[in-house]
């Protein structure tokens, strides 16, 4: 994987292209397309126009073979679970359709785009592929984009919160310029390395809209007495909020938007099972010339999440991965040679699965002084008993140690791992005494007020791994004569009382990305987001540019951030993977976030038949954008009796 | 004897002799008080009520059964195999330990054999064997983990300890090791005092403004009765629902824990109150009571002598039925991870951590929270129905 | 045995057990009767004798804890038919089935409560003709409309549609008796069919079953405590007495010469409106205690001059919804103009039937209700005083001096306070007193009732009826009252419990120079304790007068109905049916001038001679 | 007649008012709301652009405006940011879970709702009243005191667990697919005889679980309702009248035992709906229950409020029926009997 790696790095600096890979631009001609069977008979009826008018004139091809997988045969249908009806938004994560994209080996190559030309990370130019339709058969061009640009970011009345901040670089929107109908192009004055990263991150923020349908909508181009009765028709005040409610790009609860997916919602699913099929139009085929996606329709049944398990382990699950978790394995694997389905079981790529979290940033002033002293968050890091954590939670497949990056990124380093992480309760007690707790009755230290040192670990309620996790460690630290008392909380309690410094300590999962590559944003790990709940004032500051919170005003802290500047300003990868290593290395010191086992299982439930998932990889929400970067498009049925679609 | 011919009669009925019995009478044999059990008589309305209530033998039973239930409360800690946090590392997912008398066809006395697992990769399970070459008696009355009683002072003194050396999870242990029954054990304080707290507060409630509807009535009646029926005609869930919400989150468990306890007696009241109501009402219209307002006894006395104690027995019993449903009340809660969660240990919260599909073909002795759950709230209504039965001795 | 042919219903040799918390308690032993055909036979006796288990018996509707433990019952329904032993049928079987409700039919006492409030009459009368003689259901209309006619129900068409709760008291009692015979029984069984209403009524339906018996030659079995309505009813008597037959045979033997010490008893403990003067009931079993009600050391005050208690001029309105869906209220108008007033040392007999105002009038006696007009005066020996003006230490004094006893003497008594505290909780409300006198005070009491003082540590609960009733009047005693109020003191009690309850109070009255204001629906018993008697009725006073003169010369219509209606246990002194047949008596505007009343025409009372009070109209006399 | 309804109708009215402020309140008791909740997850998570379209919202309904305006704008005497819009004028508002107006979401699923409850309904009677009668007519026999036993049983055994077994057991041994009122299959599906037996077959769980402890409560009420009845005078005159047993019994005491549960029939809904909540819950059944509770988890409060108002106003509306029928089967009430 690393050796990947290395060529993207390449692939990322300045000045480079982003460009189809070779095989792409092979001539389309030596490529037969061949109709899906699905559509043949439409196409023969003259509704649908065949696959050649379809397509661009330069499809995304898809080489297989060399990504080892196999070509498959178009056709069938493939259940899966969603928990409710709102879960239909996580098809854009797993479909994972992108202007740019990570490959399965965290690649970053174009998709939508048939090339992207970045200079120094300022000057974005961004070629569409001539010819690519909307799912509706219209076409996608740059007038899309700047309908985006121009009428809804730059509209007082869509966007009342103006340009997003992903598209700002030193506070600056870039200039937009539609250089002909298939490219456009962004320029910023300084660098803006998270426009990349954006575009690939699992929730995409979606910069082109399809204008022709929403036109209709929008108070600038939509006749007003139309546009009034349509306002009416739905009760709202005005034609922004229909606008609104008309572009769910990202939710997918509009099924008469038009969508570049490899499969669209059939309209008038009742709410117990969402219809998508396969859209005509998509974008990509595999060297065979056949279009993908190859699975006809995705079912998604809404049942309650509780069920998922006994849904599989019934075998009513053709294809499951979301709402799964470790402790479904016994009963899924159980299901597996009745109902005719394996379960894949991946590595969650997460920093650590349950991290501490002492707040530097509390209210109260001794915790606070305590939470600041290195000596303490090592003395707690070196108390906890990793290996029995790991042996009691995850069967002892876990990895111990810190809350930082996975091997699998190039970034890892095993120092960053082991520093402070090793099981040592009489340098933790040496440490502690150190700070100057010492030990009173009944052997709980005592804080320099006089109070035992009790320590509130609150926790979001809906997490049992915490708080399990938080039991095993309330006997670790009761060795070195600290009192911890869990407090499960609500999430939106817990967060808005972060918010405010009233935590003194939260146990929370550890890093959501922790298989970076140097041109993903290091934000996790700066003290710049208030959801970090290691410093949530120190986070409110930077981004409430300073109205609310404190400033950063502890020295170590304060290189985190300067390294995170420089990141922000960096033009090459080596200047980003500098400033990770510095982060890492920062965190692996000073224990600010308590990391304690990683690597949970991810149970995969895949029906016999279905081909082309890979049997192990990592699995997260970003950058892996859930199964996204997996390409579940080229999924197949490689047996002939399930392809035939089940009649409803 | 004299037969006087009716003139009237019918000719063919012929006339009936007059018939006199012989046997002696004595009038005074026959009073009444004459010799019967002056037990009975001097027996004041509890005792013959306790009387009443011992003739309804299922509810004698149940009465027992809680009684050795609530009497184990306040030492949980002794009666425990275990202390709550227990972890036993390498038994994760131990199936329960069945206890043996006989060894190879020898009587040893209650035993346990021990057994270890190996973690069979194929199917994510822990595969439990048992040896049986080596039998582990159990040990009574015995020194065994320590525990903190009621946080007050350490000791290791247990009814029932495991083996020297060896396990006894005779309900099996859950995914952190810790043993079933000990947690079965240490939950009921959580989930048997629920009940009583709530009552408590509901009958206070249901007392309270039952009293004042039934003994003012008038407008302040009607205002009580509205107050009822719009209560009950929102489902009661969503109400707890939205009270356990609104519960102030920075509440210590313990907190929390009343907090549910008083939403439960909140949201029950109005039953009782209409009991309190309808018994007032009926009560006011007996003589006794309009003679003591005719005798110029004052309100507190009419209430407090007359009209207490004489439903006050039949209000007991009917609050004897809610406490199965505020026990239900607080699983139901804890299911749906709104009452009490971890650390606390009560039943609610045990059931909530076994309720999913593994327990049920995996890990069945995790459900077994369910039996003590049962067994409570059948006895409960048991007994309550035999109160109610014997709440009226002088039916 | 009659001489010519079997009776209609034999019954020898009966038991019937009753089980209750595993011990058997024999509730008929060896009861043995027949029933002649086309005659009356009464089943005397007082409550728990036996005389309803006896007609359940007959038609197997034991309840469950009772069993038949011996003896038959045989039923022949035609003198040449087959006789069944009813003891060895099925009770649910298809034979019994035929025979209840067919051959043998049954009334009871509450015609309220015997009639299910949810079906129409006619649906309920209708019922025992389709099953036991089949037909349409036509035909079983047209039928219950013949009997309706025949009882005597105004507009049978209608009645068939109404509802129980509709009709009156005797209505539905007359429904009840329709039911009864619309298939034509050879048995009728009446248990205390008369009991619960009121005296003029209870004469009219005693003369229709009476007529309908003979008419149809049935033979009635009839079940009652009242010897009056024997007298008036029976051919033959059955006695009953704890379960068992003490005295039977025809009713000129048993009325002229009652052998058996009980019947005796029975029959002197019944007041009778030709007692001589100061002539004392006999009570089965007398109180002992007149000597300490003599030797009593309980302390009166000073006596006052005139009235104790003087009454001008109450009213009161009772305002009432008349149904659920109307929002009309009804006014009722409970008393009017009631003008009494109750001397020192006497007893003001208050009569009246069911509903007349009586005890409303007690009530705002007590201020328990408060009049809309008129005024309650009291005297303690102080002068008079309005009661309703009454505050704080006034009150409570009132409240002292004047006393009241319930009819309900199981409701009257808490039951969860032992006697003791019964006694002495009105003393103390009222005294502040040691134990020690408290106790010295209770004792006194219980005895004085007699009791034994070893009772007082008992509850309620271990009391009969009249003992309990005892103990009300030793608690209404117990502060020394000037005026004792009895509503309806002995209406729930055996007469021969009466009599001793009707004694004690008469012994205390001379004793204690108490007054009393005795409220009761039966003349009789109002004779036999009342020095002056106020009639009542539809909230007015018609007639008062000292009972001597009220008796000899009872001029208001109402009141002479009244009088008529009372069935005396004399066999010389029969039912007047004839004064009873109109019906009218009991509304005021069908009196005959001058006491018809109505159309709010003003009324007074007027003295037609000394003491002698009667209402009548004022504009007819005006205009005379 | 019709002046009592129209009275009736007059308090329905003012209790529902009521009723609706409460639920208002409770909805809003919760810190925070859904939007602002929202927001700060999707920022967490990076979807500033959907945070911006919840900031939205958040004016378009008014929830920056004071909580007693909110209400007032919800019930529709007030002037929301759109004017007059709320219930009154037969908006119920929009569900931010669902991004869909509250009718569209709660619409499919009312019905279900009232199916379900109905089955339930059915099944507690008739399950329940043969059993109380026996065990009334039967008193203190092994008969009683067994139905008397499982009838507890049933409201002993937390519901929610119960039905997970059984949903497990029904699956393994009959092949029922685990969840929903259907198979999923029919989800998009037309009527056809298939889905009905389908829908049958998924009905059964929920049934039986939520019907037991109703099952419970309901026998032991009618039980010593009848007791009373049984021991009444007018019972021993049908005997007396020869009436055969069981037909006296039906027609009379039952009759007479039927009324207090004709006078509860609008309390048991909110029962019912309690009751299924769990139930529905665990068994993934698309009824409002569910709905209702992920509602108030999520302060969906157009949603959650309109839910407790259907049940309010059905409840009311159950009351006033109740009391019509009670009127129309005992004519004491009909008739004012004193």
């Amino acid at each position: 994987m690393t050796r990947v790696l290395n060529r993207r790095e390449l692939l990322l600096q300045a000045g480079a292209t982003l460009a189809v890979l070779p095989l792409a631009t092979r001539a389309l001609a030596d490529i037969a397309l061949q109709e899906a069977p699905l559509f043949a008979e439409q196409v023969a009826a003259g509704k649908l126009p065949p696959i050649a008018q379809r397509l661009p004139k330069q499809p995304f091809v898809s080489d297989l073979a060399a990504n080892g997988r196999v070509i498959g045969k178009p056709g069938g249908s493939m259940t899966t679970l969603i928990a409710k009806l709102r879960d239909v938004r996580y098809l854009s994560a797993n479909a994972y359709t992108r202007l740019v994209g990570y490959t399965d080996k965290l690649v970053l190559r174009p998709d939508i785009l048939s090339a992207l030309d970045n200079e120094g990370n300022r000057v974005f130019t961004l070629r569409l592929r001539e010819g690519h339709r909307w799912s509706d058969g219209y076409p996608f061009t740059a007038e899309d984009f700047r309908y985006y640009w121009e009428d809804i970011v730059n509209n007082k009345q869509l966007s009342p919160a103006g340009v997003p901040t992903y598209m700002l670089a030193d506070g600056k929107p870039p200039t937009f310029e539609v250089l002909d109908e298939h490219t456009v192009r962004y320029t910023w004055a300084t660098p803006n390395p998270l426009f990349l990263p954006t575009m690939a991150a699992p929730q995409d923020p979606f910069i082109y809209r399809p204008a022709h349908f929403l036109r209709n909508y929008h108070g600038k181009y939509a006749d007003k007495d139309k546009l009034d009765q349509l306002v009416a028709k739905a009760k709202v005040r005005s034609w922004a909020p229909l606008h609104n409610r008309m572009d769910s790009m990202l939710e997918n609860s509009n099924p008469e938007l038009p969508t570049l997916f490899p499969w669209r919602a059939v309209p008038a699913s009742s709410g117990a099972r969402i219809v998508f099929e396969r859209n005509p139009y998509f974008h990509r085929i595999d060297t065979a010339g056949q279009q993908l996606p190859y699975v006809d329709q995705v079912l998604a049944d809404v049942a309650s999440a509780s069920l998922f398990a006994a849904k599989s382990n019934a075998g009513e699950v053709d294809f499951l991965a979301r709402g799964l978790v470790m402790n479904d394995i016994p009963v899924l694997k159980q299901g597996e040679g009745a109902q005719g389905y394996k379960t894949l079981l991946w590595r969650l790529a997460r920093g650590s699965e349950v991290a501490l979290y002492p707040n530097l940033t509390t209210v109260d002033p001794v915790w606070r002084q305590l939470n600041r002293d290195v000596r303490f968050r090592r003395a707690l890091s070196l108390a906890i008993d990793r290996h029995t954590i790991n042996n009691a939670l995850l069967f002892g497949l876990g990895q111990e140690g810190n809350n930082t990056v996975r091997e699998g990124s190039a970034l890892f380093e095993p120092s960053y791992r082991s520093k402070w992480a090793q099981h040592d309760s009489a340098a933790a007690a040496k440490l502690l005494d150190d700070v100057g707790l010492a030990k009173g009755s009944g052997g709980i230290r005592n804080l320099p007020d006089g109070r035992p040192a009790e320590i509130v670990v609150e926790v979001d309620g809906d997490t049992g791994l915490a708080v399990d996790t938080l039991e095993l460690i309330t006997e670790f630290w009761r060795e070195v004569g600290l009192k911890l008392f869990i407090k499960p909380q609500d999430r939106t309690i817990l967060r808005n009382r972060a918010y405010e410094g009233q935590t003194v300590m939260v146990a929370s999962q550890g890093l959501d990305n922790a298989i970076p590559t140097a041109g993903m944003v290091p934000g996790e790990l700066a003290p710049v987001h208030q959801d970090n709940l290691a410093w949530p004032r120190w986070g409110q500051y930077v981004e409430t540019k300073g109205t609310s919170g404190e400033p950063v005003d502890m020295p170590e802290a304060k290189k985190l951030l300067e390294a995170y500047t420089a990141w922000l300003r960096s033009t090459d990868s080596a200047q980003q993977a500098a400033a990770w290593h510095a982060m890492l290395a920062l965190h692996a010191d000073n224990q600010w976030i308590i990391g304690t086992v990683a690597g949970a299982l991810q149970p995969i439930v895949l029906r016999d038949g279905l081909a082309n998932l890979p049997a192990e990889a990592l699995y997260s929400w970003a950058p892996t954008s859930l199964l996204g970067i997996y390409r579940i498009d080229e999924i197949f049925w490689d047996r002939q009796d399930r392809r035939i679609a089940k009649a409803p | 004897m004299n037969v006087i011919t009716h003139t009237k009669a019918p000719a063919d009925a012929g006339s009936t002799p007059h018939f006199v019995d012989p046997r002696p009478f004595d009038p005074g044999a026959s009073e009444p008080m004459a010799n019967e059990d002056e037990r009975y008589w001097r027996a004041s309305a509890l005792t013959l009520i306790w009387w009443k209530f011992k003739r309804h033998r299922v509810a004698l039973a149940s009465a027992i059964v809680l009684l050795v239930f609530y009497a184990m409360l306040p030492f949980v800690e002794v009666v425990a195999p275990y202390p709550l946090t227990k972890r036993h590392g390498d038994f994760l997912y131990a199936p329960p330990q069945p206890v043996h008398l006989m060894h190879e066809g020898r009587f040893v006395g209650p035993f346990v054999y021990p057994y270890s697992f190996k973690f069979n990769l194929d199917t994510f399970t822990r595969d439990y064997e048992v040896d049986r070459s080596t039998p582990q008696p159990i040990r009574f009355f015995c020194k065994g983990d320590t525990y903190s009683f009621w946080g007050l002072f350490d000791a290791s003194f247990h009814l029932v300890c495991a083996p020297e050396g060896g396990t006894m999870f005779l309900a099996g242990t859950d995914r952190l090791g810790r043993d079933v029954l000990s947690r079965i054990i240490y939950g009921a304080r959580i989930s048997l005092t629920v009940g009583l707290l709530g009552i408590a507060v509901s009958f206070a409630l249901g007392l309270l403004f039952g009293g004042l509807a039934g003994y003012l009535g008038g407008w302040v009646d009607n205002v009580i009765q509205r107050v009822i029926e719009i209560l009950r005609s929102l489902p009661e869930l969503p109400l707890w629902l939205a009270l356990s919400a609104a519960l102030p989150a920075n509440w210590s468990p313990l907190l929390v824990f009343f907090g549910i306890t008083i939403i439960l007696g909140l949201l029950d009241w109005p039953g009782l109150a209409r009991a309190v109501r309808s018994k007032l009402l009926a009560l006011r219209e007996e003589d006794f009571v309009k003679a003591a307002e005719l005798m110029g006894a004052s309100r507190a006395r009419i209430i407090g002598k007359h009209l207490i104690p004489n439903f006050m027995s039949h209000l007991i019993a009917s609050a004897t039925l809610s406490i199965p449903s505020m026990i239900l009340g607080e699983t139901a809660l804890s299911f749906l991870g709104l009452g009490l969660r971890p650390p606390i240990t009560s039943w609610g919260v045990l059931l909530n951590e076994a309720q999913n599909l593994a327990s049920v073909n995996l890990y069945p002795w995790l459900l077994a929270p369910i039996a003590p759950v049962v067994i409570v709230v059948l006895a409960f209504n048991f007994m309550g129905d035999g109160l109610r039965d014997a709440a009226d001795p002088y039916h | 045995m009659g001489v010519s042919g079997p009776a209609l219903l034999a019954v020898s040799d009966l038991a019937v057990n009753f089980a209750s918390h595993g011990t058997t308690t024999r509730a008929l032993d060896g009861v043995s009767f027949t029933i002649p055909r086309g005659r009356t036979v009464a089943l005397v006796g007082e409550s728990g004798s036996g005389k309803s288990v006896t007609a359940q018996a007959i038609l197997r509707i034991l309840p469950k804890a009772a069993t038949i433990a011996g003896g038959s019952i045989v039923f022949q329904e035609t003198q040449d038919g087959e006789a069944v032993d009813i003891t060895r049928l099925d009770p649910s079987g298809r034979q019994m089935l035929g025979l209840r409700g067919g051959s043998i039919a049954m009334i009871f006492q509450e015609p309220m409560s015997s009639l299910s409030p949810l079906h129409t009459v006619g649906d309920q009368v209708t019922e025992a003709y389709l099953l036991h003689k089949g037909g349409s259901r036509a035909e079983a209309r047209r039928a219950a409309e013949a009997v309706f006619a025949r009882v005597g129900l105004p507009d049978p068409a209608r009645v068939f549609v109404t509802y129980p709760f509709e009709l009156s008291g005797g209505m539905r009692q007359r429904a009840m008796i329709a039911m009864a015979l619309i298939c034509q029984p050879a048995l009728l069984i009446a248990d205390e069919p008369t009991t619960a209403l009121d005296v003029t009524t209870q004469a009219q339906i005693l003369e229709l079953i009476k007529d309908l018996q003979a008419e149809t030659g049935m033979s009635v079995l009839l079940i009652t405590h009242d010897l009056g309505v024997v007298a008036n009813m029976a051919d033959e008597v059955v006695v009953m007495y704890r379960g068992r037959i003490v005295e039977s045979g025809e009713r000129e033997a048993i009325f002229r010469d009652p052998q058996h010490a009980y019947l005796k008893a029975l029959m002197r403990a019944v007041p009778r409106f030709d007692m001589e003067p100061g002539e004392r009931l006999t009570p089965l079993r007398e109180i002992a205690t007149a000597d300490l009600i003599a030797a009593a050391p309980i302390t009166v005050g000073p006596t006052p001059k005139g009235p104790v208690l003087d009454v001008t001029g109450i009213s009161k309105v009772f305002t009432l919804r008349a149904g659920w869906f109307s929002g009309n209220l009804r006014q009722v108008r409970a008393v009017s103009d009631v003008n009494l007033t109750l001397m020192p040392g006497t007893t003001l007999g208050l009569v009246g039937e069911s509903g007349c105002g009586k005890t409303t009038v007690s009530k705002m006696i007590m201020r328990a209700l408060k009049p809309d007009e008129g005024r309650i005066r009291f005297d303690d020996g102080t002068g008079l005083r309005d009661v309703q003006s009454l505050e704080g230490e006034d009150l409570l004094r009132y409240r002292r001096a004047v006393q009241f006893i319930f009819q309900d003497p199981f409701s009257s008594l808490n039951p969860r306070m032992t006697v003791y505290q019964l006694l002495t909780e009105p003393l103390r409300i009222h005294e502040q007193i040691s134990e020690a006198e408290k106790f010295a005070k209770a004792k006194m009491l219980i005895e004085m009732v007699g009791l034994d003082k070893r009772h007082l540590r008992r509850y309620p609960h271990s009391f009969s009826g009249g003992q309990r009733q005892r103990l009300g009047i030793a608690r209404a005693l117990a502060l020394s009252p000037k005026v004792l109020l009895c509503d309806e003191p002995v209406s729930a009690l055996d007469v021969s419990v009466q009599a001793q309850i009707l004694n004690l109070l008469k012994d205390l009255q001379a004793a204690l120079g108490l007054s009393y204001l005795f409220v009761s629906h039966n003349l009789a018993v109002v004779d036999y304790i009342a020095d002056t008697i106020a009639v009542m009725c539809r909230g007015h006073i018609v007639e008062q007068a000292p009972k001597a003169l009220l008796f000899r010369n009872p001029v208001h219509p109402y009141t002479q109905a009244l009088l008529a209606a009372v069935p005396d246990p004399d066999l010389d002194h029969p039912l007047d049916f004839d004064t009873l047949r109109t019906g009218r008596f009991s509304d005021p505007t069908a009196w005959p001038h001058p006491f018809g009343l109505g159309n709010d025409r003003p009324s007074q009372m007027e003295e037609i001679e000394p003491d002698h009070w009667v209402r009548t109209t004022t504009s007819e006399r005006a205009a005379a | 007649m019709i002046a009592y309804i129209a009275r009736r109708l007059l308090t329905m009215a003012g209790t529902l008012l009521i009723i609706s402020a409460l639920v208002f309140v409770i909805i809003k008791l919760p810190p925070g709301d859904f939007l602002t909740n929202q927001i700060a997850e999707l920022r967490s998570q990076g979807g500033e652009a959907a945070a911006t379209k919840a900031a939205f919202l958040i004016k378009q309904y008014g929830l920056d405006l004071p909580v007693w305006k909110q209400y007032l704008v919800w019930i529709g005497v007030w002037p929301g940011p759109n004017g007059f819009s709320g219930l009154l004028q037969g908006d119920w508002g929009w569900s931010f879970e669902f991004d869909r107006p509250v009718n569209e979401v709660v619409g499919d699923t009312l019905w279900l709702t009232l199916l379900v409850n109905i089955a339930v309904l059915i099944f507690v009677h008739v399950v329940s009243i043969p059993i109380a009668i026996f065990s009334a007519v039967r008193q203190y026999s092994w008969g009683d005191y067994l139905a008397t036993f499982i009838g507890y049983i049933g409201l002993a055994m937390p519901n929610f667990l119960l039905a997970l077994i059984l949903l497990y057991y029904t699956n393994r041994w009959f092949g029922i697919s685990i969840g929903g009122l259907y198979d999923p299959q029919y989800a998009n599906a037309p009527w056809s005889w298939n889905k009905v037996v389908s829908l049958g077959q998924h009905l059964i769980v929920p049934t039986l679980v939520i019907g037991l402890s109703g099952t419970a409560a309901m026998i032991r009420r009618m039980r010593a309702n009848l007791l009373d009845e049984l021991s009444k005078q007018y019972y021993v005159t049908a005997k007396a009248k020869g009436v055969p047993p069981t037909k006296a019994l039906l027609k009379y005491p039952f009759r007479m035992a039927l009324n207090p549960f004709v006078a509860d029939i609008g309390n048991i809904l909110p029962h019912l709906v309690s009751g299924s909540i769990l139930v529905s819950l665990v068994l993934s059944l698309p009824t409002v229950g569910p709905i209702l509770l992920g509602a108030l988890r999520s302060q969906d409060q157009f949603l959650a409020a309109f839910i407790l108002m259907f049940v309010a106003i059905l409840t009311v509306i159950g009351m006033l029926i109740s009391d019509l029928l009670l009127a129309w089967l005992d004519p004491r009430i009909r008739l004012g009997a004193r």
